[in-house]
């Protein structure tokens, strides 16, 4: 038995998209069509098990794994409280929250350039942002700033911890070259 | 050597400069293939010999056209600098008890230390990378959207919540936005905390905001946070009687702000 | 025989970041831990085979499959990859951060003895390297540190998987740099 199977099962895995058998035959070129068809079923066959968690399923004339209906309602607790990755406009909202403390919804959005209603009360009810009370100027609008949950969060003990602009921005400065000529380039 | 050595044309600039990087990382890397080169001892480098070998280096640099980074410079007057001082006899001096440590001994401490680096460095080069070697296997389920419902564990690193904030500050112009400093953002911290203590409380007295602090400069930075928050019209200081306590208290109530809260964010 | 083995088998693959067993714990509360580890145990040695394209490979604390070595070449022409990814100075400075963190950008500059913004930008970028905090010293420097990222892009189960300092002078066969003690940092 050829090691065909193996290379079709890893190639199978690490597509993003569902291989179809014309590609797999371009990457495979040492191979032919037939012994490739032959593995992919084998392999249908080794996954065809309800002992297993995932299945080959071809899809879009290509062939991807998914995982096992049985087991829909397990790999979605997982989805459900897997760390989700912010949004763009959260993150940027919670920037200029934690930068610009404290600051009203009309000086974020000045800032932002676009409405941030909902994204603030996202962040409110994530209690990564919290209300620090109200301005007295017309309108009384309230004041926003970042909550202990956002200090944790980022495992930091206070706001000054953290970086500043200027320490990033440092970080892209090329260094002054000194003048060459004042180097002290005679063998002494 | 002529003063203009260092400036060339922007494009040969680019090639020259990495012709350059890929020949020497750096000061010490340089001095380290000196040393192997010459297959001299490390803890006991004749340092007239790579002082002259390392300046001749930078002297082909120079003439070649390549710029030389300022660290090259620096590292070739710690030479000539240490140099000297094993010219310098040995005085016994009344000040240093005991052995003089050898000039060279720091020079030998860093060499020692960045073989240690470039060795860890050529480590990580011949591991299993993935993407490169190894290449990870993950289904990902479309179908399945996101619940919002659940606690979620946020993953955000600081890089990114400062880069966002950067986005958002190349987006603006210059008089919409003023720089922020360092000062600013540790008066945020005395704020933030000045309002949560009026959240506790409707009221509290004037010296209750300097109980936590212990140097001078916390009682500054906080009376300065005190009045900026007078000045945002965020709080109001009242005194009953002349000689009487202060008082603080929040320019708008807190119930105000609750029931304000409870449909979301809007002001009125 | 449970029916415990598929379901991590599925929550493995459709996991993002390696699966620990915490995490596994979590979701699949009805179960024991020792259960659970057992049924990682059999999958791992179900997977180890060498007619099987894939593993499961232990990092960053956790679980995740990865192609086998033996497959890189035939992977590498799906995803187009050429090899060579880091750049002599992004190994060096990564290198330094790996064994000498929590370290401040000047200690990390007099250690290699040129400057490594622009290195370490690169790196925060690109996730490898992430921001730990604040140094408590004047100036108040950040500090920086390998992330999970690290970990998972060099098939780490953690920071102690790699080779110490001297195991790697003894395979490189650098015996003159044997027996230097730590740089202490404080000096600069």
């Amino acid at each position: 038995m050829s090691d065909i199977k193996p290379m079709v099962e890893a190639l199978i895995f690490v597509s993003e998209a569902p291989l179809t058998i014309e590609r797999l035959c371009d990457i495979l070129a040492e191979y032919k069509r037939e012994e490739i068809r032959s593995a992919i079923n084998d392999l249908k066959n080794d996954y065809n098990n309800i002992e297993r968690g995932i299945f080959l399923a071809e899809i879009a004339e290509g062939f991807q794994f998914r995982t096992r209906k049985e087991y829909s309602e397990i790999v979605r607790r997982l989805t459900k409280n897997t760390g989700a990755r912010f949004s763009k406009p959260a993150l940027e909202t919670l920037a200029i929250i934690a930068y610009r403390q404290p600051i009203t919804r009309p000086e974020i959005e000045y800032l932002r350039g676009v409405d941030s209603g909902g994204v603030l009360k996202t962040l409110l009810e994530k209690n990564l942002v919290r209300i620090l009370g109200k301005k007295n100027i017309p309108g009384k609008p309230i004041i926003y700033g970042t909550s202990r949950k956002f200090l944790e969060t980022f495992n930091l003990r206070d706001l000054k911890g953290l970086p500043t602009l200027k320490e990033i921005q440092e970080l892209e400065e090329t260094p002054i070259f000194e003048k060459q000529n004042e180097l002290p380039l005679q063998n002494n | 050597m002529k003063g203009e050595a260092a400036i060339t044309e922007s494009s040969d600039f680019e090639t020259n400069y990495k012709v350059k990087l890929e020949k020497f990382e750096g000061p010490l890397e340089l001095l380290l293939h000196l040393i192997k080169k010459n297959e001299l001892d490390i803890y006991d480098i004749p340092i007239s010999i790579i002082t002259n070998q390392y300046l001749q280096y930078i002297k082909l640099m120079k003439e070649l056209n390549l710029e030389i980074a300022g660290e090259f410079l620096v590292m070739a007057s710690t030479l000539l600098q240490i140099k000297s001082q094993m010219l310098l006899p040995t005085l016994p001096s009344e000040d240093t008890v005991g052995e003089e440590e050898d000039p060279r001994a720091e020079l030998i401490r860093r060499l020692l230390e960045y073989q240690k680096y470039k060795d860890a460095a050529n480590m990580l080069e011949n591991i299993d990378q993935t993407g490169r070697d190894l290449f990870s296997c993950r289904l990902v389920e479309p179908e399945f959207e996101i619940s919002q419902d659940v606690e979620e564990i946020i993953e955000v690193e600081l890089f990114e919540l400062i880069e966002a904030f950067r986005s958002v500050l190349s987006r603006i112009t210059k008089e919409k936005f003023h720089e922020i400093k360092t000062e600013s953002i540790s008066m945020a911290d005395r704020i933030n905390r000045i309002l949560s203590l009026l959240q506790e409380k409707e009221s509290i007295r004037f010296d209750e905001i300097f109980t936590a602090d212990h140097t001078r400069e916390d009682v500054i930075a906080n009376f300065l946070a005190v009045l900026e928050l007078c000045k945002r019209k965020m709080l109001k200081i009242i005194q009953w009687a002349l000689f009487a306590d202060i008082w603080i208290t929040a320019a708008v109530r807190e119930d105000q702000i609750d029931t304000v809260a409870k449909d979301g964010i809007s002001y009125v």
